[in-house]
């Protein structure tokens, strides 16, 4: 089978040793991927933003429908005055912008910090230990006692006493067993993306260069 | 011996490297075929699709990007692979702004090329991307069309057959979000209590442990952690659909599977030199000691 | 023309009100400060209010709350390209004083303008950024399946590299703290791979007993996973949320004002 | 004028929230879905007939909707099935609306027009067989102005709404907040002293993120204190940066430190210098310079992504004391494993009110303990109550 590798795959593999590289030493094919990176995500966003949420949600149903989204000038507008700021006398103008922006998304978020989370996990932290068995002991007594010991390490109001100091030890322990996992988990979520280049590089650039397979 | 133990720590960062590359090229060279152990949780979400009745909406959202594809593909693609099965109708939207849209489409035309004889617009639809994933989730909650006016090249909602049934996230069975960051968070503590729809979330394995609190609280109902997560996954979808057997087993494209064997030789690598790096220190120690005492 | 009561009521709040505040502004400075946290109270208000109130006004689908989540999607495409600004800004002041590192400079402008074209070109011929009706994909799909993709994916996977130097060289179990964390750590990663199945693969007698500890393993790793890791995850999830809805509402209420780039005084 | 039948109390919405009887309140309200006790059913050729039979608004939403409840009669046949009929008072022309298999006892009907006045009717048919028909009051659906079904999160957000206002407010007017003093801090001081002591380098990293980052505001404010020290030790302080905008307020932050302590002398502009804007190239140079001064004592407070894995172990390989802090737990497993000690999740944030006494932190901060505190109570409280055998408590906090 005669080696035949489009373009595209040489440039991703080329970019792919270039990003590499870094490993050996910071040299300057590692800074033309990384700064070509930073370009081309940029172009993305501005590609991807606008087909597919500025057109669609935006500038065609004011081209078409005006009559039924004449209203979605204030925020293209607002969005237009967000950029005011880099105006140096009228920059102050495109506060009015942000400010709606960062106080809508704060306060959206807001409606999930105590009803999406602060509630349904108290609701589970609450756990009976009326019969003890070995599955009341590991899973809702260690559960609890994880949950609360937790709390009280992050409590900053009142000087540890020797009772709070001992449940806030207990509660350091729980976190390093919750980091420890953490970082069992890492170690597999980072060493994907070295098996997924590596896979691209033999199975897609390596062996269709020398015809195997 | 001590002189030997100060250079092992001082050792060049580099050669470490080389072992894991090493470690990582000859899986892929040599597969070993490590058999993969399944968890409760994926087994829950596996078994969630499987209650569902064909013509049952199923929402996939892509909230990742090319930085945890590995992880994350395997896992949208097997979750397709069993919703077009079930002839389940299967809605796709991307939120993260970093490539979701672009693994969205190369997903779904892989995936849809092994099932010729599905229709766009009556088994699949494919939404594309959209920015502000906390406002676009609270419109999906009251209507779909208020968020995404039209699919991704551009047709208008009202034309696609297969929406016709789905007009907000109240009437779609499951949403399934494969996920890296944050935007997971917001289907299971924003989309989920405020519209009622449940969640399946894939995240990658770094984000993985934070959604056990959620499972445990029953916010989320099923999830795929990392690659050992899609791994599972296509150990399930192999027991119980022969075709897919048949399709795991001759693809010459990545899958989780194949991946677990690298993982298996590094996490191997890793544990190594934990242990060594700390009987090194410890023993430098003991000389340093030894030497002092004399 | 649709006169909605949401529309028309979200018009006079953001479109009306600014505008008064921004003419005002002109004359008054100190308007300049207290008028967008004016604004701002409304925009943070209004989906807190839409959680408990149904009133169709309000909530229904021609009220206030779900017109403004339509808005605040297209405010958040522009906002999401605000960086490109300066990113331009620097670029061209780096390339046009020849400061150090200019030529990066170069890449990644051409880089930006080059595929933001492409996209832009994409917007305004119809032809979008995925595929053409012929099925064969647009040049800008082109770059980010063969540019952008593989840059995002392999930048990342450096990470695997710095992990495994860190493990060896500076991993140490040097108090409780980091002993408790790394033995969890070390059980974690041998219960999630089979690990115990690889090291006894060249010695058969021993696999089914390999098997088995492996077995076990992974339930220890669910266990860990569920109760201990699940309890400190939700003991740092409540913390954190009451740290953010405190800041929510510190910001909506005006109490909060640095991210407007006002001092406390002003 | 406010037409719409006569509802039932319980299910009206109470708008005035009282706390925690509402609580209960709405929870025994909660229809009971276990079917009626089995007794002998009675011979007869008709069917028995539903009953208490209630036609609501349905509470808790935006209109449009009429919620029907009923208890099934004993004795249905297998096959039976509860058909259920609308009609518009005066005219009583009855429409058919939906039929539901016994044992749901429960309808939502979607079709209602708000302030339209409509009369229902159910009744048990088998396949020839019909049972008398139970006529509802007359009903009107509207949409409602609370949402009942979410009493406690409304409670748990005016809770800690006036607990949050209240505490900043006290702050503000000058009262004492006490907040105790991180363990964190007194490593800060002791690992500065060290450097001192050897006459090597002090280097603070603030994180790689900008000023709308709380964690490098909190960075900062710690940076200030760390400047303090050094200026009040002697010691050589070097603080490098990649982003602009941290860069300005760092060094607006140490000038003012060593001015403080009254040691403009030792002040140099260069203690505070900014490198690059490229997350890598940052590292790179960065690590280098750590290999190349080898400092006594490293900072690395803020917020960090993969890089904070390189700075750790290169700066763990010179042999300095390292400290870190992060808020996000994301990068804390590595800190933890690399450095002597580690300020961890809010701890940051405690730190930084500790140091800075700024009313809304302190303020903010003892809200935010109160609410633990009220958690904590409500946790214990549950699990003694759930033990005892009140199992249905933990569903006062579940949301919808």
């Amino acid at each position: 089978m005669t080696p035949h590798v489009d373009l595209g795959t040489w440039i991703a593999a080329l970019l792919t040793l270039f990003a590499l590289s870094f490993l050996y030493k910071d040299n300057p094919l590692f800074r033309f991927t990384e700064s070509l990176f930073a370009g081309v995500s940029l172009g993305y966003y501005v590609g991807t933003t606008l087909n597919q949420t500025l057109m669609p949600n935006l500038i065609n149903p004011l081209i078409h429908d005006f009559n039924q989204s004449w209203d979605l000038l204030v925020p293209g507008l607002l969005g237009v005055i967000l950029y005011m700021r880099y105006l140096p006398k009228a920059g102050w103008v495109s506060r009015y912008a942000l400010a709606i922006y960062v106080a809508y998304y704060i306060g959206l978020d807001f409606t999930r910090r105590l009803h999406g989370e602060v509630l349904p996990q108290l609701a589970r932290a609450i756990v009976p230990l009326s019969h003890f068995d070995a599955h009341t002991i590991f899973y809702s007594l260690v559960f609890a006692a994880g949950v609360f010991s937790v709390l009280i390490y992050f409590f900053f109001s009142k000087e540890q006493d020797v009772v709070t100091r001992r449940v806030a030890r207990v509660g350091i322990y729980f976190l390093m067993v919750s980091f420890g996992a953490a970082f069992g988990f890492t170690v597999m979520g980072r060493v994907a993306l070295l098996i997924g280049r590596m896979n691209f590089l033999i199975l897609n650039w390596i062996y269709p260069l020398f015809g195997i397979r | 011996m001590a002189g030997f133990v100060d250079k092992l720590l001082n050792i060049d960062r580099r050669w470490l490297f080389l072992l894991v590359f090493i470690g990582v090229a000859l899986p892929i060279v040599m597969p070993i075929g490590l058999p993969v152990t399944t968890t409760a949780s994926t087994r829950d979400a596996f078994e969630f699709i499987e209650g569902l009745k064909p013509g049952d909406a199923v929402l996939i959202s892509f909230d990742y990007g090319a930085s945890s594809g590995p992880e994350n593909d395997p896992m949208a693609e097997g979750i397709m692979r069993q919703c077009f099965l079930k002839r389940l109708r299967v809605v796709i939207c991307a939120l993260y702004p970093l490539g979701g849209l672009q693994l969205a489409n190369n997903s779904l035309a892989k995936v849809t090329a092994e099932f010729p004889d599905l229709k766009y617009g009556e088994d699949y639809v494919n939404l594309g991307f959209k920015d502000g994933a906390q406002a676009v989730m609270k419109r999906m909650g009251d209507d779909i069309v208020g968020a995404f006016p039209t699919d991704v090249r551009g047709t208008p909602l009202a034309r696609i057959p297969m929406m016709k049934g789905v007009r907000s996230l109240r009437q779609v069975s499951v949403v399934v979000t494969v996920t890296t960051g944050i935007i997971g968070e917001y289907w299971i503590t924003q989309a989920h209590p405020q519209s009622g729809v449940p969640v399946i979330v894939g995240p990658t394995a770094v984000g993985a442990p934070k959604y056990y609190a959620y499972l445990n609280a029953g916010q989320a109902v099923g999830m795929l952690s990392g690659m050992k997560g899609a791994a599972e996954y296509e150990k399930l979808l192999a027991a119980k659909y022969p075709p897919l057997e048949r399709f795991y087993k001759s693809t010459h494209a990545f899958t989780a599977t194949k991946g677990m064997d690298a993982q298996t030789v590094i996490h191997f690598v890793i544990i190594l030199f934990i242990i060594m790096g700390n009987v090194a220190t410890l023993s430098q120690r003991a000389a340093r000691r030894k030497a002092e005492a004399r | 023309m649709n006169f909605e009561f949401g529309r028309v009521a979200l018009v006079v709040l953001f479109a009306v009100l600014p505008v008064v505040g921004i003419a005002l502004g002109f004359f008054a400075p100190a308007l300049r400060a207290r008028g967008p946290l004016f604004v701002a109270f409304f925009a943070g208000i209004i989906p807190i209010l839409s959680l408990y109130i149904p009133k169709r006004f309000l909530s229904g689908e021609a009220g206030m709350r779900p017109r403004l989540d339509q808005w605040l999607i297209i405010v958040a495409g522009f906002a999401l390209l605000l960086g490109i600004v300066n990113v331009i800004q620097n670029g061209t002041r780096k390339v046009a004083r020849r400061e150090k590192g200019w030529p990066y400079s170069v890449v990644l402008l051409t880089g930006l303008f080059i595929t933001g074209g492409l996209g832009i070109w994409g917007a305004i011929s119809g032809q979008g950024i995925t595929s053409l009706p012929n099925g064969s994909g647009t040049p800008f799909k082109w770059i980010a399946d063969n540019f952008f993709l593989p840059l995002q994916a392999t930048i990342f996977a450096l990470l695997a590299f710095f992990m495994a130097s860190a493990a060896f060289r500076a991993f140490r179990a040097r108090n409780t703290e980091a002993t408790i964390l790394l033995v969890a750590g070390i059980l974690v990663m041998s219960g999630r791979v089979p690990l115990l199945e690889f090291l006894a693969a060249p010695f058969p007698p021993l696999q089914p007993a390999a098997a088995g500890a492996s077995q076990a393993l992974g339930k220890l790793t669910e266990w860990i996973m569920q109760t201990p890791n699940g309890a400190a995850q939700s003991g740092i999830i409540i913390g954190a949320a009451l740290g953010a809805a405190s800041m929510a509402i510190r910001l909506i209420l005006g109490i909060e004002k640095g991210y407007l780039g006002l001092g406390g005084g002003e | 004028m406010r037409t719409g039948g006569l509802s039932r109390a319980q299910a009206r919405p109470t708008l005035v929230a009282a706390p925690l009887l509402a609580l209960l309140l709405q929870l025994l309200a909660r229809p009971a879905s276990a079917a009626a006790p089995e007794t002998t059913p009675p011979p007869s050729a008709e069917l028995p007939a539903p009953t208490s039979f209630a036609a609501i608004d349905r509470p808790s939403d935006g209109g449009g909707a009429v919620l029907l409840t009923w208890k099934d009669p004993p004795g249905l046949p297998a096959d039976a099935a509860i058909q259920i009929r609308r009609a518009v008072p005066p005219a009583y022309e009855w429409a058919d609306i939906a039929t539901v298999k016994p044992g749901v006892q429960r309808y939502e009907e979607t079709t209602a027009k708000d302030g339209v006045v409509y009369r229902y009717e159910i009744r048990a048919t088998a396949a020839t067989l019909a049972g008398p028909p139970v006529v509802s009051d007359p009903v009107a659906s509207r949409d409602n102005w609370f949402a009942a079904n979410r009493t406690n999160s409304f409670i748990a957000t005016a809770l800690f709404l006036a607990i949050l206002l209240v505490s900043i407010a006290m702050a503000k007017s000058g009262k004492n907040i006490f907040i105790r003093r991180i363990a964190g801090l007194n490593a800060i001081d002791e690992a500065i002293g060290r450097a001192t002591e050897v006459g090597k380098k002090v280097l603070y990293i603030p994180g790689i993120q900008s000023m709308d980052e709380i964690q490098t505001i909190a960075s900062i404010s710690i940076l200030s204190h760390v400047a303090r020290v050094t200026a009040r030790y002697g010691a050589d302080l070097d603080v490098p940066n990649k982003d602009p905008l941290t860069f300005v307020s760092a060094r607006e932050v140490v000038r003012s430190a060593y001015l403080a302590e009254g040691r403009p002398d030792l002040y140099r502009e260069e203690m505070v210098n900014y490198v690059t804007y490229d997350q890598f190239a940052y590292t790179a140079a960065v690590s280098a310079r750590m290999t190349r001064e080898k400092p006594a004592a490293i900072f690395l407070i803020g917020y960090f992504f993969a890089e904070s894995l390189i700075l750790a172990e290169t700066g763990q390989s010179t042999g300095a004391i390292q400290i870190a802090g992060q808020a996000d737990p994301t990068q804390l497993p590595f800190f933890v494993a690399t450095c002597d000690y580690t300020l961890i999740g809010e701890e940051l944030y405690a730190a930084s009110a500790y140091l800075t006494r700024e009313p809304i932190l302190l303020g903010s901060m003892r809200a935010q303990d109160i609410a633990k505190a009220i958690v904590i109570l409500l946790g214990i409280l549950g699990i003694i109550l759930t033990s005892f055998g009140l199992v249905s408590y933990p569903n006062l906090f579940k949301t919808q």
